[in-house]
């Protein structure tokens, strides 16, 4: 019977390169992609995981503190983060929802530039040219057609540059995702569908989402996909650079399905105890991203207590600097609301602006 | 929609817990009701307004949905198709676009489009308005969307007893409706007299003079009446007797108590959270003017937020119409020393 | 490498049982689900096809003469229609887009039915509860979700219908498309995503919209799928069967593709001349849907001069009727557009209709 | 935005090439223009609008895409973010809202959102209003959705003229523009000066005085423009003055002509095609009361398409403000004898 029900490899685990135990596994797809990964480098990623980490834990915290009005943590997904920025190249271009602390690090978001938008100061904390990466969506799904659009300017370009969209799995629900794909596969662009898979979009499993594994999706769109250990910093490279390579060689579009878990809430707002499984958090720490690659390097000589002090050194003052930058931040002139609502001059903004400004010249005291 | 005779209780209620309450209540009176939404089942909803309904009635009428809205409203057309009354939680007012095709093309049209054949009983809940601090697309008012879309009915509610009571009447209506929650009101508490039968309730569709005056009338939904309570008693101190008509209704707009009131004061004033262009504002002042065009002793006033994307919300009180601006609106429509005394605007 | 790139089945061909040249073929897969079809049903899908196609080439015609504001032809597309249409039962649901002419036939819309939406007198010329059909649906796709929503009541019901949306091959690109296929795999919802891919949408051809075969969509999102020959009333007839016991039996969706052609302009409003490739025509009128069944069934003996004559006869008085029945549409009362804006009575269209009313009266000369 | 001087040439054009030559000339004068659409590529625009563009600037640059709207919107931000001046069609009003989404929470807001980094030159082509005896969704007026959304500017032309220059002006705004087509004047011929240097031309935001008149103030947009001149017409050989205004420019509207117009006249009348709840008529009638109270002599009447969705089409020309419809609302505002003198509506 021609059903068309079941795929010529069956998804049964994803790729892994480095066990959950630490231990390095050989894969002879992805070995390759791997193959010049160096230790440094891959202390490298561990750094960025530690650091990034510990500024989501003082970003949890300023929250707590009221410093915050929201913050959504990263918790457990740095693999899938640091290991797929640090394969892109300068000159590529990220498109992200609001979870993508890890990707804006290695892009180089500064600690200060993180805060703003959670604060509620800005919408936007960085100007997306200084670091290839616009600002962070919140309409879940919105931004895949974005870096559509973008990869079909890079194709215009004749660049040999690639657009990332990250989003989650809840997103592969919405119609701008798939439009995405369509769209991408269509044209050929050279664009990375990035989904990290954490299990949940706030209360609902990945399984009401998909009936398939998440990778399942893209090729009948016609775009291959690969699936991968989200928490395994070497199996993210290596698809991610498998996809990049693809972009930039005219291959067109690539699908990564990154398995991992948000080990802490939706939101600072959001109580997981209302719909976690019973182990299963217990079965995902087991599964750290950090303490797997902790233990490689380790093993490997390539780490010690001295580098483990240093960097954690690091993360304290990354951490301290996010504090001191956060709780620097003033308030915005309130006159400033009406900037840039309209790059060219604009009479109704203009007159909405001369009576605020009128408005608030009342309680100053001040002539109007 | 049930004539049961409902047992009556009184209770002190959140405007949220009174939401739960009514939708609860019309689960158990006709199980043609499911409700669907995103996390709307075990979670209870991220405002909780839905807490304990799946438990209670079932994961085929409480039904956690696949993250996506058109998904959920399209869905919600053929289950009334089948003769159901779904009710659909859309998670923030800043979510509702992605579905806009579905409602404006397809809720809206479908009972004009098959003659009467097809009913769409379809109640859109929506938390909406700001002043929570929150993120970007968490603080909209984009209720002027739909009441510009003919086919749709529209409401707002500012207080438990009418979140309980107006919740009902949307399910029970054979007319969609776009159910718009005070989110910042959530957790406000009243009294709400439970159960009872919806003929004997006030229509749906009818404003509410929610406090008497007689020099100025302020019209409000959602939020902002109980800002506008406060400031027709702060304006009292002064002498300023301010009649504030809650809207409720925002499709249809019950004009009668407007027009009367504004026969009475000769002045208007509008106010909204939403940017002033367009919003229900110029509606009800043009409406009004064309009513009562002789007893207007000043042009109606509009008292809006600004027209501006929702800013950061450290901005938003300089967005939201307050207590303080709104006075300002009944200076300008009293002819007083006001903001814009200075001189005309450009 | 764990590129998901390629399926089980390589779709090459659609499922065929009669061929171009009217010869039944085998299929091991298929044959069980057409061994009951007898020749006097077969006779029935050509008569229908036949008094179809006579019905769309009036209607064309009417639309030529003034009579019809616009009206989309199916001509060609008689196969996937009809076939598909006898296999539901009655108390099915089906949701289409307005190319449906042949799925309104057999679900028992009258030829005088047919004519007011195009005349411009109605938005819908049956009561959708009379034929189990909804009314035809004008944006792209809005339908399948629909189908999905009817085929959830279904299932809440405990009934044994199924839902069926019918939808073209650009339609796929949409959103909408695609979130019913999530909310339909999440909810094993009794529905069949019926696609006749008729090659084009509009003037785009099916591979701007799709790089892999339209039926390669559908197992991503976990529903299976069928690839058939929309020629092919038998072919047609056994995948729309196999989706309906997949439906009604608690198996959940199915997706069919059934490729044919759009023998016609898109509407009479377009100028196919512009876009089709050279020979495209003629090679798809080479595997035209009622030729090839006259073929076989007049092999069979099942099929002779008289009949043909018989059901030309048919034809024509169903074409009279359609254009009697056209012809005879009366512009609808104006007052008659404040009717069913609303089920319930509403303030602001009272106000509207009473102002219209005297605003009309005046014309009459009449006393408002 | 181009500096080039450009040569000048004039020719007769329908409005439907003057548009074509206008996207011809962006598409010359600046490489970062891109077309998006349906159809838009070998067939020309189901309207012809982009004929023989594709085959002059090349597939890259004049995309047919897949039929999704959101992602032909989605698209274009994402060129927008890389430098483009994208440029979409939507083949009809009513296949917009597919898209409300990518255009209400991502193109209006994206500049604001990033603090001005990001520009979104976009526009959005959309032709719009009945009058054609089309299928449902053909025939709609969209544009207060638009005029309501902050970050957005919403156009609409009239004549071939300013169909040629605005469209140009329209991609060469770094703020995106809802460029609304009269489509049921596709087929009227005009004079249009071609070429020439966009600092020279009329501002796209400016409304303009079409025709003179000392009685009434009429504002018009689109194909009503038309309309309102022949209503003009018609009502001088009555020995009434009226005063048409061609708004061009619904976002932001240009009040100064309205109001120094009103304050000679006294009385004003807005007609559009869109449903009168909530369009852009209310939003005028309330600016101008806010703005002209003591010169108004008659309330503001709107003459609108009424509301209700719109209907088949055999039914369109009672829908549709018309001549008689609008010079009934003249006899409004001129307190003469009208539809409604029976006495007030309920
Ligand atoms: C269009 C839209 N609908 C709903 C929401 C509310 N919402 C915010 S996050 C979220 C879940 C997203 O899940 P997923 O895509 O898996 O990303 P994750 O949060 O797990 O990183 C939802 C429903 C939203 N932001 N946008
Ligand atoms: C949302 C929406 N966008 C655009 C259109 C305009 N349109 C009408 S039919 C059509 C092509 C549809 O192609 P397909 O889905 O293959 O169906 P077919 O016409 O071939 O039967 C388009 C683009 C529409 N009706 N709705
Ligand atoms: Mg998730
Ligand atoms: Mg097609």
């Amino acid at each position: 019977m021609t059903m068309h029900d079941t795929f010529l490899l069956p998804l049964t685990d994803a790729v892994q390169l480095i066990t959950p135990e630490g231990r390095r596994v050989a894969s002879p797809a992805f070995d390759p992609w791997v193959a010049d990964v160096t230790d440094a480098e891959l202390l490298q990623m561990y750094d960025d995981m530690v650091i990034v980490r510990r500024i989501d834990a003082e970003a949890t915290a300023l929250q707590r503190q009221g410093q915050l009005g929201l913050w959504p943590p990263l918790l457990g997904q740095e693999a899938a983060q640091i290991a797929s920025a640090r394969a892109l190249a300068t000159h590529d271009f990220v498109f992200t929802s609001y979870r993508e602390h890890g990707v804006g690090y290695v892009r180089g978001v500064t600690p200060a530039q993180v805060t703003p938008v959670w604060r509620g100061v800005a919408a936007s904390g960085w100007n997306p040219y200084d670091v290839g990466m616009a600002a962070p969506q919140v309409i879940i799904g919105a931004q895949t057609l974005h870096a559509v659009g973008y990869a079909l300017g890079i194709q215009n370009d004749g660049a040999d540059a690639v657009a990332v969209a990250y989003f989650g799995d809840g997103a592969t629900s919405e119609g701008d995702v798939n439009e995405a794909m369509v769209f991408a596969a269509s044209f050929d662009a050279p664009v990375v569908f990035f989904c990290q898979n954490n299990q949940w979009a706030i209360s609902e499993p990945v399984s009401l989402q998909a009936r398939r594994a998440i990778a399942e999706r893209a090729p009948g769109f016609g775009i291959p996909s690969l699936r991968v250990d989200g928490n395994d910093v070497l199996a993210v490279t290596a698809a991610t650079r498998i996809a990049l390579d693809r972009a930039r060689s005219g291959g067109g579009p690539t699908f990564i399905e990154a398995v991992t878990y948000r080990m802490g809430p939706h939101t600072t707002a959001d109580d997981p105890t209302r719909y976690r499984l019973d182990g299963e958090l217990a079965e995902w720490r087991a599964k750290d991203p950090i303490a797997r690659l902790e233990t490689l390097l380790t093993d490997a000589g390539a780490l010690d207590d001295d580098h483990r002090t240093a960097v954690k050194a690091k993360a304290d003052a990354a951490a301290a600097e996010l504090r001191a930058a956060c709780i620097a931040l003033r308030d915005p002139e309130p006159m400033s609301m009406f900037d840039n609502v309209y790059a060219e001059p604009n009479s109704m903004i203009d007159r909405e602006r001369e009576a605020s400004r009128r408005y608030l010249a009342m309680f100053e005291g001040v002539e109007a | 929609m049930t004539t049961l005779e409902m047992p009556v209780a009184t209770e002190t209620l959140t405007l949220g817990k009174a939401i739960n309450a009514g939708l609860r209540q019309a689960l158990a009176d006709d199980d043609k009701v499911m409700l669907l939404g995103e996390d709307i089942g075990t979670l209870g909803g991220v405002y909780r307004i839905t807490d304990g309904l799946q438990r209670d009635f079932g994961a085929r009428r409480v039904l956690d949905t696949p993250l996506a809205e058109a998904g959920i409203l399209g869905t919600a057309v053929g289950l009334a198709y089948r003769g159901y009354r779904p009710v659909c939680e859309i998670q923030f007012d800043g979510f509702i676009y992605p579905a806009f095709d579905q409602i404006v093309a397809q809720v809206a049209k479908l009972h004009y489009r098959t003659q009467g054949a097809v009913r769409m009983p379809i109640t859109v809940r929506v938390p909406f308005g700001g002043g929570i601090g929150a993120a970007e697309h968490h603080s909209e008012s984009p209720e002027a969307y739909f009441t510009h879309t003919s086919g749709l009915r529209v409401v707002a509610v500012s207080n438990p007893q009418d979140a309980y009571t107006m919740v009902r009447q949307a399910i029970a209506s054979d007319d969609p409706v776009l159910f718009f929650e005070p989110k910042r009101r959530y957790h406000v508490k009243g009294e709400v007299v439970l159960g009872g039968s919806l003929s004997d309730a006030t229509p749906m569709g009818s404003a509410r003079v929610v406090r008497p005056g007689t020099d100025v009338t302020l019209v409000v939904h959602g939020a902002l009446v109980q800002t506008a309570v406060d400031a027709a008693r702060a304006a009292e101190a002064d002498g300023t007797s301010i009649e504030v008509i809650d809207l409720r209704s925002l499709s249809p707009i019950d004009y009668d108590p407007i027009v009367a009131s504004v026969r009475k004061t000769g002045r208007l004033v509008v106010a909204h959270e939403a940017p002033g262009q367009g919003g229900i504002g110029a509606e009800i002042c043009a409406s009004i003017t064309e009513r009562c065009f002789g007893a207007l002793r000043h042009s109606p006033v509009r008292v809006t937020g600004h027209d501006i994307p929702y800013p950061p919300s450290k901005l938003e009180k300089h967005h939201l119409p307050d207590l303080d601006r709104i006075l300002d609106g009944v200076d300008r429509v009293l002819d007083r020393p006001n903001s814009l005394s200075g001189g005309p605007l450009a």
